[in-house]
């Protein structure tokens, strides 16, 4: 390359003032390789981008180096115009004599000759640049949404009403989540089902929307735009499309003291059964552990009265393929469950319950209608206890952090035992009230000042039983510490918000990063919250960590907005500065030996293996090859490849290297 | 000494570093000529062999600085690049190189302040240090050669 | 079978049958206890509640007789000694510096080789397999099994058993045929070794341990530890007097229930010396007593990272 | 870059109990668990949460207070409040270290009197014969008490169960332990010199 041009801009006074610009176009217009150089007042200005598009045409220049501001402001501008003038725009490079130079040093021969040295820079690096073209990606339209709780069905609504396709995959036999469990909600007290249900409906409905229900992810492969996803359908033992949903199959089926999930244990289901009333689709599935026909090869008392003879004992599982350009990660969260709290006598006394059993308690259409009876005796608890942070804020058990819903659902629940036992009382054992959020702090106030809830700052040390009743041992820390014993009926534990059980393998199913509590890792804290490091996958509600119904749905409806961003175009255009790794003609194919350190490193998963192979088939070499797709053009790869096969775009080893020559040997 | 003007090379990501030293400027916080900038992606692009051209070619002093931890615009690129320091250093100490003209920093976008701090500070230390004419491209070459560029 | 064996001050007074009854049950099954030669006393909570040095040097000096004996395992039957001399090995081990100190203190060899095993450990390594096929004379009460502090806090260092709902004299009181109740004080604070100085705080204490294995009922209660038999057996016209009733309970040692079931007589025992009386009703054999299936026990554990 | 990120300020008081104890005593964030479930927190004029809180606060005079205080002699050492403590926070190491503190400044509350004589005696016991002697123990500490009248209905019952030892025994190598009470007396007074 040896028809450079250089623009030197004198913005204004900006520059000029301390760097003498003439001077600056008159050295460098001496380097080897340029063809032009120039100096003007404003270079970004419509007469300034004419002198350069000029300019190029008239010298036939092949590369152009604008002295001028920083390229973090105008470098697109004159890429632009660099295009419109026939140039590729990647042959365009800008030396900042302003923000680095003419700015910050006095004006003395010093800040000419470093004005000088930074634009020889740039000479020497454009020279090196190659023409590149921006990459282009097809896009299939059509969303996959994993998890149907709130947050996917909030993300599934919203891309399917801007008119594209989205598949739905949820585990359970329902979608509907954890939000379907709860009774009323707050900071509003609205009843969730009664806001929740239409939801569902309709995406049952949705012309756009295909909901498998009952199924898993098993294998996603590709890259934004163009995702493969293996779907496992499991086994309902019925044929859907027969069964109307009349429920006589589950009223006949003679297994009826299986503990039931959706009440967490304090009601019954039958082996064939629909989850809750309202579930969606509402039709049954066969629990085959729990069958007597699986388990004893007879009974099949369903498929004797089901009047569309939809029971189907030999089903099998079926694994279908499809096609996805976005992925939205929608799986939720668990709470702590089972003997973690010894010192609680979680699980050994019937009374101690966690959150979600007391919103099942309160659920009208609950074990109880309603009604707060405490399981083991069925009696009305005169005295309650709740204990906030119950394994969250607690490192000696492996969960740091603040679970960040449970206090505000501990007010909610002391304030609806008030309201359903008028002569009870309601304490709270809390460390921190966080209440931060839109009327959220009111509520609180309002069960602590008008429903009289006995909020004593302080953690609960033990709780055991003596007769019929719980003793609490806690501590009052407001007064110095004392300690304090509650003779409870019942006791209620905001047990933490964890991470899904098989999270972490589901995380590496669709290839996206997760913290070290094992929820999905967001590409930024601040200004990517929705995306993942892996391009075209995208995170909605608590499965990137504890949060409520209000965040929930605001991370969907922003992972909703990304998704058809995506999809605004047939193709996706994207910046070429992306690594590449090197070819070169057989035998060698390539200086990459195939140790995958670079795989290792990348944080964007964007590197794969190639297998070059003979005629026959056979494996000959394998190399890392470069998902243009996935690559950001962090650079990461380049650093640490030991033979130098892998290189990238507009920050070669190459051009680094001139530029490093360039700037020290005047 | 007293008109020895170092050559200081500064390596600095696009998204922190580089910003931070754009801002330096927008508010006209002035610094040493001394320093002169060339622009990464991100510091984990940075290797060895970057550090070392740069000493070959006559620098006297080198400044790497990035996004804060947790910062990094690709997430996890200035974790690499610490790593890597860390496990060299020990290795250019060895050979004789002076790890002392190697300034690790880190300054966000926002920092035009440090970034000029840094700057000053680096160009002192190396003013004090001396012009680096020791360096010792023999031992260099021996250690890439058997080491290869980079590692982890 | 040979096996260090470390009885510790208390059980040359006070507690005099806890001695006799573990000797008793060791013959049994043929296990030698060797008495550490020449063994100090271990300095108890005096020791480290007043001087941090002579609360380690005490137990170092023992463990490094035992070493020059070549000892490999000492039983260390009570709970208190168990526990210094636990807390001793691991707090030598993990500062270098400190234990050459302490070796200079006492002037002897110390390496911090031998196996520290309390009264269940000990039982466990060399007496359970043959337990169950020894018992002649199944020990038919409602047991309350009382562990105490010592025995199982702090569990970062002793990691014996779970710190919250311990289990281990459970399941060797059901091997022995007993009914090893569920209560709610199994690692609640006796007192310790306030028994002379603060009485009041004993019997407060203590009698909340005892108030709760009454009102499940408990014929007999269960220890490992001298101290917290002496609080809860000697202690006992005080926790009467505090609970404002009369508990009869009597408090026997583990080795004592296990050496009732292989059928050793209560003399050997040393059941007479208790403050409070051992009277058990004679019950019959039930047939096939431990039907219960063992309930199953989740270890405490943190989550994993 | 690690040297430029250490911390170069003189140590709080705090700071000091941290380094000497290994405790970190910032991290307590109180929770108030350990108060709940100590068995004599309600004996204490400062339950061990608060104990936890005094000490943060960096204050001389609150942890002058701690060393005259009945709080650190009541504490059983039981070991509750550190199971329990979700930060792990080891509070009764830092009991242990304020008794040694506020014998060594002569600062004992004079409630504690009888509890630290019975300490006293029973090393005393040890220093002299190598074990414990009960009934020297109890002699002892009724002399340094002056409660001549604790106790004496048990006693009797006590040697009738065989319970009490007429005579102490004394150990071979008791002059090895006088020595290391010696040593450990020794290095003590150089220490504080
Ligand atoms: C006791 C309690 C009370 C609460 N009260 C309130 C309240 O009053 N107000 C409020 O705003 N918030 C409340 N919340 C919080 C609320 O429950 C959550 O904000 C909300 O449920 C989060 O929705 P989600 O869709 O992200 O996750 P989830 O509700 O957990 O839904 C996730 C869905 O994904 C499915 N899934 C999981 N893994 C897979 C997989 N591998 N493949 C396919 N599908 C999968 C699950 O089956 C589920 O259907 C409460 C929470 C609790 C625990
Ligand atoms: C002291 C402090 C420290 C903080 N620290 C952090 C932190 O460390 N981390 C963090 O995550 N968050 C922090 N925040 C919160 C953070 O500042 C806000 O979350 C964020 O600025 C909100 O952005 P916004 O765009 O919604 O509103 P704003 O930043 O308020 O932007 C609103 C814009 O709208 C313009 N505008 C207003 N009215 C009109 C009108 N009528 N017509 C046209 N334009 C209008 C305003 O001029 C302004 O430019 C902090 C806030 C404060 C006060
Ligand atoms: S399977 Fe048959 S009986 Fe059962 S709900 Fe469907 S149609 Fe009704
Ligand atoms: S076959 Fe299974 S699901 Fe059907 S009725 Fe019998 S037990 Fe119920
Ligand atoms: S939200 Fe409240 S109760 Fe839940 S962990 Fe945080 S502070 Fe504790
Ligand atoms: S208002 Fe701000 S400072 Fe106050 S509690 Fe809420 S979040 Fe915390
Ligand atoms: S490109 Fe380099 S680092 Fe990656 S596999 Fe090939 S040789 Fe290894
Ligand atoms: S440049 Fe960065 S994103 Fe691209 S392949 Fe290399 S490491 Fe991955
Ligand atoms: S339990 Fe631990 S964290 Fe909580 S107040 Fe006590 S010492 Fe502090
Ligand atoms: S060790 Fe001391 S402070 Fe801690 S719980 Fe026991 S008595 Fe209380």
């Amino acid at each position: 390359m040896s028809r450079i041009g250089v623009f030197v801009c004198h913005c204004g006074e900006n520059i000029s003032a301390t760097v003498n610009c003439e001077k600056v176009a008159k050295i460098t217009g001496e380097l080897k390789g340029v063809e032009f150089s120039t100096d003007y007042k404003y270079m970004c200005s419509d007469p300034g981008q004419t002198l350069l598009k000029e300019a190029i045409k008239e010298h036939k220049l092949d590369g152009v180096v604008v002295a001028a501001c920083s390229p973090r402001m105008h470098e697109p501008t004159f890429r632009k115009a660099c295009a419109e003038a026939g140039l590729n725009p990647f042959l365009c490079e800008m030396s900042n004599i302003r923000e680095h130079c003419s700015w910050v040093h006095p004006k003395d021969d010093l800040t000419t000759e470093k004005a000088e040295d930074l634009v020889r820079v740039m000479v020497e690096k454009v020279k090196k640049n190659k023409a590149l073209k921006s990459i282009k990606v097809p896009v299939t339209k059509t969303a996959l949404v994993i998890g149907g709780g709130i947050a996917g069905i909030q993300a599934a609504l919203d891309i399917a009403n801007c008119g594209h396709k989205v598949i739905m995959v949820e585990k359970l036999p329902s979608i509907g989540g954890h939000m379907s469990q709860l009774s009323e909600t707050f900071p509003t007290l609205d009843c969730s089902q009664c806001i929740l249900t239409p939801r569902m409906v309709e995406i049952a409905q949705h012309p756009n929307i295909t909901l498998h229900t009952y199924s898993e992810v098993e294998s996603v492969d590709g890259f934004i735009g163009n995702f493969k996803i293996k779907i496992r359908k499991k086994s309902k033992s019925l044929d859907e499309h027969l069964c109307t949903g009349c429920g006589l199959c589950t009223t006949k089926c003679p297994q009826k003291k299986i503990p039931n999930e959706f009440e967490r244990g304090l009601g019954f289901r039958p082996a064939i059964y629909v989850p809750f009333p309202q579930a969606v689709p509402n039709k049954p599935v066969i629990d085959r552990e729990n069958c007597t026909y699986y388990i004893k090869g007879k009974c099949k008392v369903c498929e004797i009265v089901c009047p569309t003879k939809a029971i189907r004992f030999d089903q099998e599982d079926e694994v279908i393929e499809v096609e996805a350009g976005a992925i939205v990660m929608a799986t939720g969260f668990d709470v702590l469950k089972s003997d973690y709290f010894p010192e609680y006598g979680f699980g050994k006394y019937k009374d101690v319950i966690d959150g979600l059993q007391f919103e099942r308690l309160a659920s009208a259409s609950g074990p109880t209608q309603g009604e707060i009876r405490r399981p083991s005796d069925g009696q009305v608890p005169k005295k309650i206890v709740f204990v906030a942070c119950a394994g969250s804020r607690d490192p000696a058990k492996g969960i740091e952090y603040c679970s960040k819903i449970c206090c505000m659902y501990t007010a909610k629940h002391a304030m609806l035992y008030k309201h359903k036992v008028h002569d009870g009382t309601p304490y709270v054992f809390y460390m921190d009230i966080r209440a931060g959020g839109k009327m959220y702090e009111e509520f609180v106030r309002r069960t602590i000042v008008e429903d009289g809830t006995h909020y004593v700052r302080g953690r609960v040390s033990t709780i055991y039983e003596k007769n019929g009743k719980l003793i609490v041992k806690g501590a009052d820390t407001l007064m110095g510490g004392i300690p304090i014993e509650i003779e409870a009926d019942m006791v209620v534990l905001a047990t933490a918000g964890v991470a899904n059980k098989g999270a972490e393998e589901l995380a590496q199913t669709v290839h996206i990063s997760y913290d070290s509590y094992k929820f999905f890792a967001e590409a930024h804290p601040k200004l990517k919250p929705v995306e993942t490091n892996t391009a075209g996958i995208f995170l909605a509600g608590a499965c990137q960590a504890p949060k409520d119904i209000p965040e929930s749905v605001a991370a969907a409806s922003g992972a909703a907005v990304k998704v058809a961003a995506l999809f605004s175009n047939d193709e996706l255009t994207r910046d070429p500065l992306v690594a590449v790794v090197n070819r070169q003609a057989a035998p060698v194919y390539s200086a990459c030996v195939g140790c995958f350190l670079c795989q290792s490193v990348c944080p964007y998963q964007a590197i794969e293996r190639e297998e070059i192979k003979s005629r026959s088939g056979e494996i000959i070499k394998t190399l890392a090859r470069v998902n243009e797709g996935l690559c950001q053009g962090c650079g990461t790869c380049v650093a640490l490849c030991r033979t130098k096969a892998i290189d990238i775009h507009g920050y070669s080893n190459q051009q680094v290297y001139t530029e490093i020559m360039a700037l020290l040997n005047d | 000494m007293q008109d020895f003007e170092p050559k200081i090379v500064a390596f600095v990501c696009n998204w922190c570093t580089y910003a931070g030293a754009d801002l330096t400027g927008t508010s006209r916080i002035k610094y040493s000529a001394n320093v002169k900038i060339i622009r990464f992606p991100c510091t984990g692009r940075i290797d060895f062999m970057i550090l070392m051209k740069a000493f070959e070619n006559g620098a006297d002093g080198i400044i790497v600085s990035g996004c804060h931890p947790n910062d990094c615009h690709y997430s996890t690129g200035n974790f690499h690049a610490r790593r890597r320091w860390i496990v060299f250093r020990n290795l250019l100490n060895f050979t004789g190189i002076d790890t002392d003209r190697i300034q690790f920093s880190w300054v966000s976008a926002a920092e035009g302040f440090k970034w000029a701090d840094v700057v000053n500070n680096c160009t002192k230390k190396i003013k004090e240090l001396g012009p680096y004419e020791n360096y010792n491209k023999i031992a260099v070459s021996t250690l890439f050669n058997e080491e290869g560029t980079s590692n982890e | 079978m040979k096996v260090g064996f470390y009885p510790g001050c208390s059980m040359k007074g006070g507690a005099r049958e806890y001695q006799e009854s573990v000797s008793a049950l060791a013959k049994v099954f043929d296990i030698e206890l060797v008495e550490i030669p020449d063994w100090n006393c271990c300095g108890a909570t005096a020791a480290h509640n007043l001087n941090k040095e002579l609360s380690l040097s005490l137990p170092a000096r023992i463990m490094a007789l035992a070493e020059r004996e070549g000892i490999k395992d000492i039983v260390v039957p009570c709970a208190a000694c168990y526990n210094r001399l636990s807390v001793t090995q691991h707090e030598l081990a993990a500062d270098p510096a400190l234990c050459s100190k302490v070796a200079s203190l006492i002037e002897l060899k110390y390496e911090g080789t031998t196996q520290i095993l309390n009264i269940i450990q000990f039982i466990d390594k060399y007496i359970t397999d043959r337990l169950e096929e020894k018992v002649v004379k199944p020990f038919n009460y409602k047991t309350a099994c009382y562990y105490g502090c010592l025995l199982v806090r702090p569990h970062s260092i002793l990691k014996f058993d779970r710190v919250e709902d311990p289990q281990s004299m459970d399941t060797l009181v059901k091997k022995a045929g007993g009914d090893a109740i569920d209560w709610a004080f199994k690692t609640e604070c006796c007192g310790a070794g306030m028994s002379v100085s603060r009485t009041d705080t004993v019997a407060r204490l203590s009698g909340n341990i005892m108030k709760d294995a009454a009102d499940r009922a408990a014929e007999v209660i269960v220890v490992a530890c001298p101290m917290c038999h002496s609080n809860l057996d000697m202690r006992r016209p005080e926790i009467n007097k505090f609970l404002n009733e009369k508990i009869d309970i009597p408090v026997l040692y583990i080795s004592q229930v296990l050496g009732l079931a292989v059928g050793l007589d209560a003399k050997t025992l040393g059941l007479n010396r208790h403050m409070t009386e051992v009277n058990l009703p004679e019950k019959p054999v039930k047939e096939a007593a431990v039907t219960d299936a063992p309930k199953k026990v989740v270890p405490t554990q943190k989550l994993e990272a | 870059m690690s040297a430029s990120h250490e911390n170069n300020h003189p140590l709080s008081l705090s700071g000091e109990i941290s380094k000497d104890t290994g405790v970190v005593i910032n991290k307590c964030y109180q929770c108030g668990k350990c108060s709940a479930g100590c068995p004599v927190a309600a004996e204490m004029d400062y339950p061990p949460s608060l104990v936890m809180r005094m000490l943060q606060t960096d204050d001389s005079n609150h942890y002058d207070k701690l060393l005259k205080s009945m709080s650190i002699w009541l504490c059983v050492s039981c070991e509750m409040c550190l199971t329990r403590c979700p930060m792990e926070i080891d509070i009764p190491t830092l009991m242990d270290y304020m008794r040694q503190k506020s014998l060594g400044a002569k600062k004992t509350n004079p409630q504690a009197k009888k509890i630290i004589s019975f300490h006293k005696s029973f090393l005393d016991s040890i220093n002299i014969t190598g074990r414990l002697y009960e009934m020297g123990l109890i002699v002892d500490y009724k002399m340094r008490t002056g409660a001549m009248m604790q106790d004496v209905l048990i006693a009797p019952k006590m040697f009738v169960k065989g319970k009490l030892n007429p005579v102490p025994e004394f150990i071979k190598g008791r002059k090895k332990i006088a020595a290391i009470f010696n040593n450990i007396q020794k290095d003590k007074k150089e220490g504080q010199q």
